[in-house]
């Protein structure tokens, strides 16, 4: 890590010392170079390079905010610290020609830093302040300084446990489970630890706190990849529920430049359309916005598969939504004693 | 049943009983078009005379212990100009449609009623006559006078001679009438600014009835050409002129006849339009049956092959002197913007025109009129202050002109004054405050403004341009050295030298450039 | 150095130079104007005949061969009125300011200009004659003429006599103008629609020129009272009007002067009015000096004594009949909301005038006008169509009533119709389209819309209040049960009758009143 | 609990029998009849009693909600189950003539039955979503079903703890901490675990995910009277950040039913106005919003302290506001190295 940094100093004090404007070359990260990639089942940057040119003035502030932010996370690569996004915003105040006008240009330029580096920023030790969490048989070990070694099973708090920086660099020692079932949000999760799914359904629980961290998305690739178990997302069944289930799935655009976080073959449970008719769930009408987002949902390519299809076309027929906590109306188990069961068993 | 009973009235009967329709609709009001009616006519008299105008209007309250906002004023006005014979002083003054307007050139009054309707007015609220004196050179002549409105004639109470030992020359008037000045005042004092704007060789004195003294200077001595008559220009005429030039005409062929009446008609233009009219070449002028003359009339409008019409009857200002004028009165500095466009002579039902338009933006423009625009309209020389949006240069500024296309938002200041001169002005009431609009003149309105506009976008890139380089040579001083401390710190060097490339762009812009195209093409990052 | 020519023009020559300050600015707009000018003197000349008006109006294009929007077209229009007297058809027609409709009594046209306007403008874009046909009941006169315009005169082609065996008494007119239907089209069906709704007793056909016929049939037989003529009232006469009375009257002194010249003027009122005029109620009015005669004028507007002006010479639809028109053209049902007011007879600057007011709202006026306000303007039972927002009832409406207190808001379906009448309609223009802003009308027309208006909030109240009560007897009916449900669920017992709580509010809404006072009153929880 | 539920559903029901439309008693929330008691230092109720009639044609059905949320919360007691407070919202979908229109409606009749018998809602198993959590030296056992007896150290995962139904039913066992420590963001309540605040200065960490979950108001209040700890609130330096302290220390009005949810002697020690100027915080501008927030503090009654007042001048004076990231400006470790020491000590 720490090389790959320095690497990016050496380059650009040798153009300095050269008497060239320096500058870098990346993956270009604008949208007619972000390709689905069907073979990888996710989302990929392709072959065209660009330059990030100080002789340029419109590249220059971001050319130096990128120089920057690459000190910035080798200093805590060095210092085995940890940082948000938010405090790497805070962290550039004060540096006049370097601040940023808002926090999503500093996210933009960690993007930038992670297409440039080839990494994620994850392995910069960056972190976004979403919370999720995890619950369910699964020994970790822990490599946080003052932790390491220790181990815990991630049933021993009820309320579950939070997905930060210590449970993702985590080592998983062992688990008896025989799937992960995750759900996107907290109350569901709490519903589903207080139902005992995870001794009903022999599952690992992951809420991922609305659209998932990446982190969390690791981890489920993770469980998936070495445990060889199955993914089940359950979300609410609206676009934005469903586009939550997908990035799990096959990835983010704005993560196309990186590996190891999509689960191709984790499975899309719910909150269907057809889960709308056939257990005549209270509805809200879907918004203008909604509609809009359901016919991009149609034409992107990651949306080929015949479920998804079919799902898609019920909710614009229907012109309605449903929330996970929709099935209350048939009392609070009757999610994990009817629906789950009828789900995870076809 | 009831008997009907018929009955003719005079002219002045028909505006007493009408007055509205002239501008003199309430008290406030009519003290507004009085003065404006005298003071045009004072112009017009001077430009006549080829003398650069002064003039001098007065108004002050008569003695009136009524405590209410109507009072009596007495109004007086003198001018510089050619004086009327005394022969013509009691029907020019005295009687509805009298006056020297009635031929084919430009003037600002064109109705020839208005110094006669603030007569009548005058004379109905306040029973007082008016009093004329004027000398065109020779003897003054000193009238008073009252209108006998049944009989639509001045009846002269009084004519005195006098010697003019100092040749003096011109025209002083003064009458009583019923007023409101304070609901006029702003009105009033805005309309002689305006009129000093598109008249910088004029002098105008004014002392308003509080005794305050406005005076509005001449800027040059500089005369616009003075207007001719001319033949009418074919294109339009209607019937009735057409009826009327065969009545009085002496040629023997309608050849002849169109080549002798109307403007820009030669012997190929008469022979091609009389061919398309379906009239012979050769007929009598005379022996035309009702439907050739509506035949030719008609073809008037479809043959596109007439010259533009005569400008010579027209007078414009002259992109010049409007121009010096607007700057003047707008105190415009060299930073700002302004385009003034004289257009070619048009025409519509047959009367000549010109437009000329100015545009105007800029800092010292958003200093004194704010965000938006705003417009300034004259006709013939004249000020127009009310009923703005009902007029065709509103709908040409704001219906038919995409300001977008000009870098211009709608918080964009900008000031836009149109003026038109015609020997007639399409006026949509006798109260001359708007005009109509006539499809010709909407179009060349448009056009004038959009052309008088064409440099605004222009203008807008290179005050942004100006300021962008200053930015960028300096950015880089501001960057490069950020670079080198960062890029030093994660190589784990000394801090590189930068200063041969701040060298690089420290020089002046056009070398900037040239250097520029030294490096190679950087490909776009369209991410950002 | 120019020379100044003088000369002096024709009224005649003034409008056809002027033509577009009477509505003839352009083919479709003449097109308009003359259909309007013909037709209100056609409904003028019925009710002085009162008789219920059958007015056929028929335009039919001539073979034009040219293929462009402007055409030839022959306008006719037949009515069964007073018919004109054969000596009087000559001027009437092709006369400027000659006419029936100079004195003092509501009359649709007041200018006197309107039907010869037609003529002159159809002969000088046709050059083709007039024909006139009418009679008085005795013979029947036909009149061929043309316009004399330089001299102001007909000059008659032709005039046959008929006998009239079947005593027709009308006018018939025929002429031709090139127009431009096409374009004018919706309006023109428009302006007789609204026509006929405040002329119920009035039959219109018309048949346009691609051959349909449109019919507006009467809905009663019975004709508004003709307005009579009067002696102007004093209220705001002028100097000029009373110098003219001056100079006609018999009596010997202003006392009787008074009484005799003017409306609704005792002895005691012409006492007390001279008194404050300072002059003497036994000078001779002829004697009285010009600013006598100026103090007593002025005296007029501030002498608050006087009767209101007479209302005979008006003639008001009536609120009945109003009612009855409005209903009929809106299709307006039980449901809906309309009120119409007629005032009491107002007077400004000396001429009386009515106002009169319908507001209507409700399912039926959404369905037909949409959401917000539609106005409809009339004055002298003539509709205006244009240039809407100019005029006085548009800024009465828009500006000086505060709708939100009717609890009207900006998206409520609102018609406001308005009619004024006088014998002097304060245009604006010759064109007739908008009314002036003279305060007494402003104040008139303000308080007619709010009087009709006043029961708008009532009404909304009411329909409100109607669809509570019925939610009210629902509600009790919808939670009672689940109360018992789970409350039953709560306390473990079984579920309770609640058939005595429902017998309470299922009786009718009286008694539910009075039930209600039985029960302990309520605090009203204000944290909800 | 089951008792005052019963107790409830016998009133309505008697009155049914008599044949009266039935009405309960409650104390008045209008917002004149609640006052700040400097004795209890918080808001209480005030005398006066109003009556939810179902005669009132406007009361009929906010009675029937809450005879309905009355059953289901007894539901929940009896069979030992949470449920959150879009759990309830949604569990009244489908009940045509119950029905609420919004979530909004259903907290408050939520707040109503609380008056109406004088209970928190945590005391009839319903929680809200807001995830705060906790970490440090105390050791708890737990009393959820399936957990009874089994105990956990707070220090036992370092990502921290979430407070969820089985912290907050939990029973405190022990702890060696002599101080809590509470801040409003999980950023920083990371940073704090990351740079071992909670051995540096003895203390139990909280974090209260913006403006405190009462469960966490709860905890707090124990900690300080069961142990005797005294607590330190350190938020952003802004109206929103002092709102968040000060209804930890003396509740909301909110609240001004339930007691056991203040802290009376907890101090706020930061981010103070004073703070800006001493530190040279980055900060931003106010905004009008924010100007006429900190003008309503100022009229407070719970604002008379000198701090209090002080403070907010200061705030309105500078016309700046600042986030607790803004000592990152120094690097990660400042606000532990120099800043709280210094707060602490004072």
């Amino acid at each position: 890590m720490e090389q790959s940094l320095t690497g990016l100093g050496n380059l650009i004090y040798e153009q300095i010392t050269n008497h060239e404007f320096p500058w870098i070359h990346m993956q270009s990260r604008s949208t007619d170079n972000i390709m689905y990639d069907p073979e990888e089942r996710q989302y990929v940057l392709g072959p065209r390079m660009i330059r990030r040119h100080s002789r340029n003035i419109r590249h220059i502030r971001p050319f130096t905010q990128l120089v920057w932010t690459a000190w910035f996370a080798k200093e805590l690569v060095m210092h085995r610290k940890t940082s948000t996004l938010r405090e790497v915003y805070y962290s550039a105040r004060g540096h006049r020609d370097i601040e940023y006008n808002n926090q999503q240009e500093s996210d933009n330029i960690i993007t930038d830093m992670e297409v440039a580096l080839n990494r994620a920023r994850e392995d910069f030790h960056i972190f976004p302040e979403e919370r999720s969490a995890i619950f369910g048989d699964l020994t970790i070990e822990y490599t946080v300084p003052g932790y390491e070694g220790r181990r815990t099973n991630l049933t021993d708090h009820p309320d579950g446990v939070m997905i930060g920086p210590a449970v993702t660099s985590s080592e998983f020692v062992e688990t008896s489970a025989d799937k992960v079932l995750v759900v996107e949000k907290g109350a569901m999760f709490t519903r589903l630890v207080e139902e005992r799914a995870h001794d009903k359904f022999n599952a690992i629980l992951i809420h991922t706190a609305g659209q998932s961290p990446r982190a969390t998305r690791g981890i489920i690739n993770r469980l998936n990849q070495d445990y060889d178990l199955p993914v089940y997302i359950f979300t609410d069944g609206d676009p934005w529920g469903i586009h939550i289930a997908m990035v799990i799935i096959s990835g983010s655009a704005n993560a196309a430049h990186l590996r190891g976080l999509t689960t191709p073959d984790a499975e899309w449970i719910g909150v269907w359309g057809t889960d709308i008719i056939d257990y005549k769930l209270p509805t809200e009408p879907l918004t203008e916005f909604d509609h809009k987002r359901l016919r991009e949902l149609k034409n992107d390519p990651r949306y080929t598969g015949d479920i998804w299809q079919r799902e898609l076309d019920v909710f614009l027929k229907l012109e309605q939504k449903a929330e996970l906590e929709a099935f209350s109306r048939y009392g609070l188990t009757y999610i994990v004693d009817e629906y789950l069961p009828a789900k995870l068993g076809s | 049943m009831s008997q009907t009973e018929y009955q003719s009235i005079s002219p002045a009967d028909f505006f007493y009983r009408n007055r509205e329709i002239a501008g003199f609709s309430n008290p406030s009001r009519a003290t507004y078009t009085a003065v404006r009616e005298l003071v045009e006519n004072s112009m017009d008299a001077c430009e006549a005379q080829r003398v650069p105008p002064e003039v001098y209007l007065r108004i002050t309250e008569v003695d009136d212990h009524r405590d209410t906002e109507t009072k009596i004023y007495k109004l007086r006005i003198e001018d510089n100009g050619t004086g009327v014979p005394s022969e013509h002083i009691p029907q020019t003054f005295c009687q509805v449609f009298y006056g020297s307007k009635y031929i084919l050139k430009q003037a600002r009054g064109t109705f020839g009623l208005g110094g006669t309707m603030a007569v009548l007015y005058g004379q109905i609220t306040t029973h007082k006559p008016v009093q004329v004196i004027s000398s065109t050179g020779g003897e003054i002549h000193e009238f008073t006078m009252m209108i006998d409105i049944q009989n639509n004639r001045a009846s002269i109470l009084k004519h005195i001679i006098r010697q003019n030992p100092s040749g003096w020359r011109g025209t002083a008037l003064e009458l009583q009438m019923e007023g409101d000045y304070s609901r006029i005042m702003y009105r009033l004092i805005e309309y002689l600014k305006q009129t000093a704007m598109v008249n910088p060789y004029a002098d105008l004195t004014y002392v308003d009835p509080r005794g305050r003294l406005y005076k509005f200077e001449r800027g040059t001595e500089k005369l616009p050409p003075l207007p001719q008559s001319v033949k009418p220009h074919p294109h339009g005429v209607d019937v009735e002129t057409f009826r009327r030039l065969i009545a009085a005409t002496k040629t023997r062929n309608m050849k002849g006849f169109m080549m002798e009446h109307f403007q820009g008609v030669g012997p190929t233009t008469a022979e091609k339009f009389l061919d398309l009219a379906d009239v012979s070449t050769k007929a009598n002028p005379k022996t035309l049956s009702p439907e050739d003359i509506v035949k030719a009339v008609r073809a008037t409008r479809e043959y596109t092959g007439f010259k533009r019409p005569d400008a010579s009857c027209l007078s414009p200002i002259g992109e010049e002197l409007l121009e010096t004028g607007i700057k003047k009165e707008l105190n415009l500095t060299e930073e700002d913007y302004i385009k003034v466009v004289t257009r070619k002579p048009s025409t519509y039902l047959g009367f000549p025109f010109v437009v000329e338009a100015a545009v105007a933006t800029g800092r010292t423009v958003r200093k004194t009129h704010g965000a938006g625009m705003t417009i300034y309209r004259f006709a013939n020389r004249i000020p127009l202050l009310f009923d703005e949006s009902s007029g065709v240069v509103w709908k040409a500024a704001n219906k038919n002109i995409n300001w977008k296309t000009y870098n211009v938002e709608s918080d964009t200041s900008l000031v836009i004054a149109v003026h038109i001169c015609s020997t007639k002005i399409p006026y949509k009431s006798v109260g001359k405050e708007y005009m109509a609009d006539q499809p010709e003149v909407e179009k060349e309105v448009t056009n004038a403004i959009r052309e008088a506009a064409r440099g605004v976008r222009r203008y807008f890139n290179r005050r942004f341009r100006i300021a962008r380089e200053h930015r960028r040579l300096n950015i880089f001083g501001k960057f490069l050295p950020v670079i080198a401390e960062f890029s030093s710190k994660l190589a784990e060097q000394e801090i590189p030298d930068i200063e041969p490339l701040l060298a690089v762009v420290s020089t002046d812009i056009p070398e900037v450039e040239k250097k520029l195209k030294e490096v190679p093409e950087i490909v776009e990052d369209t991410s950002k």
